[in-house]
């Protein structure tokens, strides 16, 4: 690091400088903005690090295994304030999330020690942990020697924490006093609407506040605009389709996915209030959604918003928000709502898909990788994300509150913080943990292409979905 | 002959034509081939015979020239509308069809009923010394018997003219001297007009009405057998015409009023009285000075009192003796019908007779004298 | 000239060495093919357990259950009617329409010999790459067969996304990958087969169709064969094209045996199920290619007339 | 010292039978004709004696010792291929040098070994062609060279001359043999022409269905051939075989023709009254004045080049051939009468096929029971 | 001689034309929309006219993807490399190992044989995923997790029956008596490998080489299963474009190109072997 830049940034930080200037001045030395900001975030850090031994791992390396994602890369941005400060290594491995979460199975099923920590999902911690394959991270957390003073564990927000702590027991509840944090919350996503002002306006469409509102609102201004489907939701054969609308909506009807009878679980997707929002859904997609529905992923689904190609989507929260810069088409053009699709509900009550961290237990030396995972879930990390890199919906209280971010996403992404704000409260994981949570949404998405594709009656599909579910539970002992 | 069954008129064949290495495979080729006749084509491999009957087939198209069969036009013409048959030298078969199958699918444009064609194959199948194999398959038969089916195959066709392409080159001897009878008994028999190609001249010889030399792609005589023999047109057909073939020497003459001498090579000459030589031929050697002459080894006379010639070789075959023997610079091979006692080493005379002699200008190879008279 | 410099010394060596030799030039490719047996063993006994690694304390043999389980599983019965129904497809499609462009191309001739170049292209592509593309063409936005299937009155043509299309559409990108794969093979098949019973036939005035029913399909039969167990093997066992296409959906529609398997290993983490339907695919393509090398030798024999 | 020989080699190709206890003995500087159909395991047995293929049991020895322990390559052998097995991808020089660098000549030794030798061959003018460019004949005598030029002391040849055209196999079977005495060397050659087969060699073994049926000089192959088979093989046009029963009386022993009597040898009485066959060689039969001779009617003549045919039926329709020198006089047509020589005739038996013997030894009868 | 009627030279060449149409056009496609902006891309009704750009080749090519909000790196460039690595080794090793095999299946009809030689073909015919999924175990023991070398060693699946049998063929094809002769001149068993047999089957070593190499190359699922994103081959690279800000397809579009480009300009170059050793290959036994 050269002792100008670090000048510049002293000067900065003292409150001797304006921000535009220290970029400007920072641009005319051949830095970004984005690594300005990380120098800038290094002399934060640093200017903490007083309290607590950074430096115990010094020389030691690390490797993570990632996935292609913003966040990614504003972790990355970041890394090197990370090695300035505690002089260790990172080095990782991204993959592309088609084919990510098959490499953490691979790397992790296989006893790898190759990589120490590593990119997951809440859900995915549901099959590694029971496993085996990952650790119980309140050790760490709670150890004052191995985690630093400013860390703040509290500052999380509940819900995102509880959300990723599990007990292990097929059904038991999620952030139990006995669960065990099988990952640390780092980025999260809440699922709502995101439109096209210009089209719905131009539809004469208000927007929807509930499921059939929604429908009616779909098919109209679908009609209305040449070339575009109504609402966008995820469609593939996969777990990833039940777990963000779908899902959010299924449970602001008070719809579970599993009942649990005392630790027997069984199905509970062919109730008849679920059947009733199944077939609302379903005729959703026919009329109005996209055509090809079933090979859609949230990429296609937020491409589609973004170039037009759709008025709507209910899907998280965020794509919305990257849908809304950059080069596409319709940045500028769309708005957000917190959506709860029951007219009975009082709100939304969104299921959430949490970006996490999780360390390896097979990892060769777990403290030195608590280090980087105190730290890229630290609050200074979260900040600099959230202010300078598209680390949107961050897992920390005190990011929701600072003035920068919120100043940024109000500029740029009007209502966002609204939408946000709105159905925060109610936003957790809908899902009752258990181990095949993958076999049944799997099988659960199969089942809407096929009701979707009218192969099978919804009742029928339905009934049968329940039936598999209920023989596959009582073939793994969980019925 | 223009009303031959088939007549080609300056046929030249030229491969590759537009490339940078054309071949010209036949030149010039005029040949005509009356109804009822058996013309082989006689020639080393490459000398274009092949290309010729390919041609005549239709399968290759003519450089220049016409082909005329029955004095129509053949050119453009698509090989079924030619009315020909042919049996194929190598593997023409029809492998997934067994020979009986093989034999009658020659067949399908005749239209023939079952019983008919029955019969034919079985008539051709003993001629040709197959009937035993007529279940089989080609691969599972020798070469021998797959160009017998070939040859089946053509033969049984009712056609305008049959095409033979070395049709017992994989024949064993014995078989080869039999059916070589047989064939052509029936083709005499049903009148069939047929050419053949062969490089074995006693085939030819034992099969044909008149034979084609050909080398280099150029016709170099089209005679009877007999002709080709007494009276070969150049210094190639010879040499070719023959087993052994011919003896030849550079030859000097020396012509006195009763006394020809003709000078070979290291100081042997030999004398002829002027009478052996016609008067024609006489004055004919006063010019030539310079010449080839060819001796038959049948003709070559071993005496005591001969030139000098030292033998190097003597080969009993059973039936004859060839005798090979250093004389004026060169080999000489003698045959004698005999078991001659000529051990190499030893030292014999050679004795040539007038009348056996054949005389071939040196430059372009053409005869111009058989047995003492003048061409 | 002495006698004894005259013959060289015979140097001997043993019979042991010599009869080695094979074995030990083919050992080292063995070798690394055994280390290819291990693994297959581990799959065997995988198959024999009930294995989810979700719930390792579940974990032990339950032997056949695996297996048996199957016989009452409609999700495998599925599988293997998917798994045929595009091997079968495929290959028939593939075969019929590979061997109508070989006899297209057989003559030699520049234009011919440029057209079969040009068509080792799509052979070239990976296949994985090759679904790309295809869903790329086929994208309801802005796919450009999207749009054709629009002009050709088809509005709303789904192409992998509905499950009435999703088949044929993979069976597209099959078609489009391998069929060249089989042009080639039977062109060359075609352009070695002995040109004179062909002159012979044209010369006998047999018709066309009976030449090519009878002598040129028998003949051809042994590379038609090949070209057809090369392909049933492979495509009963695609992957790279369904897997980046639709992951085995609509629905189950494009389930088949390696999708299904991987889904089992890396989403449901059911070992022992995904190693007991690769060996029920395994079992399958071995039974298939021996069928196959019979048959072979006996169609090779009839086609070369040696039968 | 070169001498080669066979002990009872056997060898089959899975179930087949190829060679069936071969024994063969060829002295040192001698030429043994390997004469047979195809198929009779000519080819096999060489290359059971060159390495190229190992017997299932028997012994090959060179020079006295055993080879059987010794690979190809140090078996000091010189062989040519009937198929020629050039190296396509070596010109005809480096083809024909391979056996000098294998002995590691010098550069020099080996320029002049290939040159004398392509010289010999008549081959110089093309050593710098590869074998493709090469005619028939060439790529023979490249072959040739190229077992020759190392001077072995053994040396097998493969029907060289097969592939080469009339004229050329003419001068070199004329050629071979002082190119072979020349060398010293112990030949073995495979033949199918029994012409070479006569001509070429010291002796001749005729080998079929595995078998060596005889080994004997040309003269005793082709005038008392052991079997009718052997008899068949040599001569052109093929003997006459006629069935015959002797019959022994007081002025001999004699078989009848047209009514004639042929004067058989005296050795023969034990086979009268027996099924026999009668071998009478084309050459050996010849058209006569006299009236005494067997009355034929002729059929066809066949004039050959240096040769005569003639077709002829006695009276009980039993077609002869007979063949004389061209030129020479002979009856157009009608019935003639033909003398036989009786020292040309041989007598086998019908049942086995084997020769008769007539001074008394008897070996074919005794071979066949 | 060529005997066709004009009607049937009219419908040969419309048969042809559709064919060459079929076959050609998705390539044809792809490399226009490489030539596109995602903004052309999205254009409906699809248009062929538009302004080429090669900022996508270029983005790949430097290894930046600048989109809409963020610019990320990506490493395609690294996938190309490792794709060379990967094919050039195995195949590399295939020869080493399959070439001196093949040879003694071709000339040595020694015991078991056959049975060896056919069980070697039938890893070529076993489901991949049969193996790797156990491999992954293997491979962390064995230190040949996310090793060049492991993964070479698994494509030898693809590459070593591929050439054992195309290569074996060749060998056999070779006259036993050539190499005979070139023994009997007195030359060891070596150098008559290395003298005749080896280049004379050297077509056949080209075009099992070269068929071996596209395969290899063409290869999506080992590496996705064994490798980690260092060792990615392009076939799995290419599915690094889909991103949380937008499917780049333009970039999509180039990345195919240019992982295709390689395979096939080797094999317009190498076409003849390639198409000797598809035939050859496959009908051989």
């Amino acid at each position: 690091m050269h002792e100008k830049e670090k000048d510049l940034i002293s000067t900065f930080l003292s409150g001797g400088m304006s921000r535009r200037s220290l970029i400007k001045r920072l641009g005319a030395m051949g830095l970004t903005a984005a690594s300005a900001g990380t120098l800038h975030n290094l002399m934060a850090t640093q200017a903490l690090a007083a309290d607590f031994d950074w430096k115990k791992h010094s020389g030691k390396s690390i490797k993570l295994l990632l996935n292609k994602h913003p966040y990614t890369d504003a972790m990355i941005a970041n890394l090197d304030a990370f090695k300035e400060l505690t002089g260790m290594d990172v080095t990782y491995d991204v993959f592309p999330e088609d084919v990510y979460f098959d490499k953490v199975t691979a790397a992790l099923s296989s006893g790898s020690s190759e990589y120490d920590a590593f990119m997951t999902g809440a859900y995915m911690t549901w099959t590694y942990g029971p496993a085996g394959w990952i650790v119980d991270h309140n050790e760490w957390i709670n150890d004052p020697e191995k985690t630093n003073p400013n860390y703040n564990w509290a500052d999380m927000l509940e819900g995102v924490r509880k959300s990723c702590a599990w007990n292990g027991v097929p059904g038991g509840e999620l952030g139990s006093d006995d669960a065990k944090q099988w990952c640390i919350p780092w980025g999260y996503e809440q699922n709502n609407l995101t439109f096209n002002k210009g089209m719905l306006d131009k539809a004469g469409v208000a927007v929807p506040t509930n499921m059939s509102e929604l429908m009616e609102a779909a098919a109209k201004v679908q009609a209305d605009t040449d070339g575009i489907y109504g609402i966008g939701v995820r469609g593939s054969r996969s777990w990833a389709t039940i777990h963000p609308g779908f899902l959010s909506a299924y449970s602001n009807f008070g719809e579970m996915d599993l009942t649990n009878d005392d630790g027997k679980l069984s199905a509970a997707m062919n109730t008849a209030g679920s059947k009733a929002f199944h077939a609302d859904w379903v005729k959703m997609i026919q009329d109005s959604g996209a055509a090809d529905w079933s090979t859609h992923t949230w990429y296609q689904v937020g491409t589609d918003l973004g170039a037009g190609k759709s008025a709507m989507i209910f899907d998280a929260d965020i794509l919305g928000y990257f849908m809304n810069g950059g080069d596409n088409a319709m940045a500028g053009e769309l708005a957000y709502a917190g959506f709860a699709a029951n007219p009975e509900a009082k709100a939304p009550t969104p299921n959430i898909w949490i970006w996490s961290l999780a360390m390896t237990k097979a990892s060769k030396d777990l403290d030195a990788t608590w280090y980087f995972m105190q730290w890229a879930s630290g609050p200074e990390h979260a900040l600099f994300g959230a202010r300078k890199m598209d680390f949107v919906d961050p897992v920390r209280n005190s990011v929701w509150e600072d003035e920068m971010f919120k100043e940024k996403l109000n500029n740029g992404y009007p209502g966002y913080v609204d939408m946000y704000n709105a159905s925060a409260p109610g936003a957790s994981i809908k899902f009752t943990p258990q181990p095949l949570f993958f076999d049944m949404t799997t099988d659960w998405a199969a089942m809407l292409q096929r009701m979707v594709a009218r192969e099978v009656p919804v009742d029928e599909g339905l009934d049968q979905l329940a039936a598999s579910m209920n023989k596959q539970l009582a073939e793994a002992g969980l019925r | 002959m223009s009303d031959g069954l088939l007549t080609l008129q300056g046929i030249n064949k030229i491969y590759n034509e537009t490339s940078r290495h054309p071949v010209q495979a036949v030149s010039d080729l005029n040949l005509t081939v009356a109804a009822g006749e058996i013309v082989a084509l006689l020639g080393s491999s490459g000398c274009g015979k092949t290309s010729t009957l390919r041609m005549i087939a239709g399968f290759e198209a003519v450089t220049s020239g016409e082909v005329l069969i029955k004095g129509r036009p053949v050119h453009g013409l698509h090989p079924a509308k030619r009315n020909v048959a042919m049996a194929f030298e190598g593997y023409s078969l029809y492998p997934p069809l067994s020979v009986a199958e093989n034999i009658a699918f020659a067949l399908k444009s005749e239209r023939l009923d079952k019983a008919e064609i029955k019969a034919k194959v079985t008539e051709i199948a003993h001629l040709l010394e197959i009937s035993d194999i007529l279940e089989r398959s080609p691969g599972s038969i020798s070469g021998g018997q797959q160009q017998r089916v070939s040859l089946a195959r053509a033969l049984i066709r009712k056609a305008d003219l049959h095409l033979l392409d070395e049709p017992m080159g994989q024949l064993e001897p014995q078989l080869r001297a039999l059916l070589r009878g047989r064939i052509k008994h029936f083709i005499k028999q049903r009148g069939l007009t047929a050419i053949l190609v062969t490089h074995d001249q006693t085939e030819a010889n034992a099969l044909a009405d008149r034979i084609a030399v050909m080398e280099g792609g150029f016709l170099q005589q089209y005679d009877t057998p007999e002709h080709l023999k007494d009276r070969p047109a150049n210094l190639f057909t010879g040499t070719f015409i023959g087993e052994p073939p011919m003896n030849v020497f550079p030859v000097q003459a020396e012509v006195a009023d009763d006394l020809i001498k003709l000078h070979l090579e290291e100081g042997v000459s030999l004398s002829f009285p002027a009478g052996a030589f016609s008067p024609r031929l006489k004055d004919r050697l006063l010019l030539e000075k310079q010449f080839m002459m060819g001796v038959r080894p049948h003709a070559v006379k071993i005496t005591e009192t001969g030139q000098p010639a030292e033998v190097f070789a003597n080969q009993w075959l059973g039936d004859q003796t060839h005798i090979a023997a250093y004389f004026a610079g060169q080999t000489i091979v003698s045959v004698r019908h005999d078991r001659a006692r000529h051990a190499p080493g030893q030292n014999i005379g050679i004795e040539l007779d007038a009348g056996d002699l054949h005389l071939f200008h040196s430059d372009t190879g053409a005869a111009f004298s058989h047995g003492g008279g003048v061409e | 000239m002495s006698v004894q410099a005259d013959m060289p010394v015979m140097r001997r060596s043993s019979r042991l060495s010599r009869t080695m030799l094979p074995y030990l030039l083919s050992l080292p490719a063995l070798l690394v093919c055994i280390g290819i047996l291990i693994p297959f063993g581990t799959a065997v006994y995988y198959s024999l357990q009930r294995y989810r690694m979700s719930q390792p304390w579940n974990r032990g043999m339950n032997w056949g259950e695996n297996y048996l389980n199957f016989f009452t599983d409609p999700d495998f019965w599925n599988t293997l009617q998917v798994s045929l129904t595009y091997a079968g497809l495929t290959v028939v499609l593939e075969l019929l329409l590979g061997l109508g462009i070989a006899l297209l191309l057989q003559k030699r001739s520049r234009v011919n010999n440029f057209v079969s170049i040009m068509l080792l292209m799509p052979l070239m592509t990976a296949p994985a790459l090759a679904a790309l593309m295809f869903k790329l063409m086929t994208n309801s936005n802005f796919g450009i067969l999207s749009y054709f299937m629009q002009l050709a009155g088809f509005q709303d043509f789904r192409w992998a996304s509905s499950p009435d299309t999703a088949l044929l559409t993979v069976i597209l990108v099959d078609v489009w990958v391998y069929t060249p794969f089989i042009m080639i093979l039977l062109l060359a098949g075609l352009r070695s087969l002995p040109t004179q019973p062909f002159e012979a036939a044209a010369l006998d005035g047999v018709p066309r169709l009976e030449q090519f029913w009878r002598i040129t399909l028998p003949m051809l039969s042994p590379y038609i064969l090949t070209a057809a167990l090369f392909r049933l093997l492979d495509s009963i066992q695609q992957f790279d094209i369904i897997y980046a296409m639709t992951q085995g959906g609509p629905g189950d529609k494009l389930m088949v045996f390696q999708v299904e398997a991987y889904l089992n290993f890396f989403q449901s983490t059911n070992v022992g199920r995904s190693a007991a339907l690769l060996m029920i695919l395994w079992a399958i393509t071995y039974v298939l290619s021996n069928i196959f090398v019979k048959n072979w030798l006996r169609l090779r024999e009839r086609a070369r007339g040696e039968a | 010292m070169s001498r080669i020989e066979i002990r009872n080699l056997v060898k089959s190709f899975k179930e087949d039978a190829v060679l069936s206890g071969i024994d063969l003995d060829v002295p040192q500087g001698s030429t043994l004709v390997l004469f047979g159909p195809s198929g009779a395991g000519k080819t096999v047995l060489l290359r059971c004696i060159a390495g190229a293929i190992e017997p299932d049991s028997g012994d090959v020895l060179l020079g006295g010792a055993s080879v059987s322990d010794v690979l190809p390559e140090h078996r000091g052998i010189g062989m040519a291929f009937q198929n020629f097995a050039l190296f396509p991808h070596m010109s005809a020089y480096d083809n024909i040098a391979s056996p000098l660098t294998a002995r590691k000549k010098t550069g020099d030794q080996i320029r002049k070994g290939v040159e004398a030798v392509a010289r010999l061959l008549k081959i110089d003018h093309v050593l710098d062609h590869t074998p493709k460019a090469l005619s028939n004949g060439q790529k023979q005598r490249t072959a040739l060279a190229r077992a020759l030029v190392s001077e072995p002391k053994v040396l097998l040849l493969d029907d060289p001359l097969r592939n080469v055209d009339a004229k050329l196999r003419f001068e070199m079977r004329l050629e071979l043999p002082r190119l072979l005495s020349d060398q010293g060397a112990t030949v073995i050659y495979v033949t199918q022409d029994y012409r070479e087969a006569m001509a070429l060699g010291d002796r001749i073994a005729v080998l079929d269905g595995g078998h060596i049926i005889q080994n004997g000089t040309p003269e005793e192959i082709y005038r008392k051939p052991a079997t009718i088979n052997i008899a068949k093989l040599f001569g052109d046009p093929t003997i006459n075989l006629l069935d015959v029963i002797p019959v022994s009386d007081a002025s001999g022993v004699h078989a009848m023709l047209s009514d004639r009597r042929i004067q058989l040898d005296p050795g023969l009485a034990g086979y009268a009254g027996k099924e026999c066959v009668l071998g009478l060689r084309p050459e050996a039969l010849s058209f006569t004045d006299a009236s005494d001779g067997v009355p034929v009617t002729i059929e066809a003549e066949t004039p050959f080049n240096e040769k005569s045919v003639t077709l002829v039926t006695t009276l009980r329709k039993r077609e002869i051939l007979l063949s004389r020198p061209s030129g020479t006089p002979a009856p157009e047509s009608g019935t003639v009468h033909i003398t036989i020589d009786p020292s040309d005739a041989v007598l086998f038996d019908r049942e086995t096929g084997l020769r008769i013997d007539p001074n008394g030894s008897n070996q074919a009868a005794e071979r066949a029971a | 001689m060529d005997h066709m009627s004009p009607l049937e030279r009219i419908l040969r060449a419309v048969a042809l034309a559709l064919v060459v149409l079929f076959f050609m056009f998705p390539i044809f496609w792809i490399v226009l929309m490489s030539l596109q902006t995602n903004e052309t891309i999205l254009r409906s009704p699809p248009s062929m006219a538009f302004v080429p750009t090669f900022k996508n080749y270029a983005a790949i090519i430097a290894g930046r993807l600048d989109s809409n909000v963020a610019s990320m790196s990506i490493q395609f460039m690294g996938n190309l490399m490792n794709s060379v690595i990967l094919s050039v080794g195995s195949v590399a090793l295939a020869l080493v190992l399959g070439v001196p095999a093949a040879y003694a299946f071709a000339r040595h009809k020694f015991k078991g044989s056959e049975d060896i030689a056919f069980t070697l073909l039938s890893f070529r015919f076993a489901p991949p995923l049969l193996v790797l999924l156990p491999l992954t175990l293997y491979f962390q023991s064995l230190g040949l997790a996310n090793t060049y070398v492991g993964l070479i060693w698994v494509y030898q699946l693809i590459c070593l029956p591929l050439i054992l049998w195309i290569v074996r063929g060749y060998f056999e094809d070779i006259s036993p008596d050539i190499e005979h002769a070139y023994r009997i001149a007195g030359h060891g068993w070596f150098a008559t490998f290395r003298k005749i047999a080896l280049p004379l089957a050297g077509p056949g070593i080209a075009a099992a080489g070269l068929l071996a190499f596209i395969f290899a190359w063409n290869n999506f699922v080992f590496a996705l299963v064994l490798a980690s994103a260092d060792k990615q081959p392009v076939t799995v690279g290419a599915l690094a474009f889909v991103t949380a800000s937008g499917i780049q397809y333009g970039q999509i579009a180039a990345a195919i190109v240019m992982s295709i480009a390689p395979t096939l300009l080797l094999a317009l170059w190498a076409q003849k072997y390639l198409v000797e050793g598809l035939s050859l290959g496959a009908v051989k036994g």
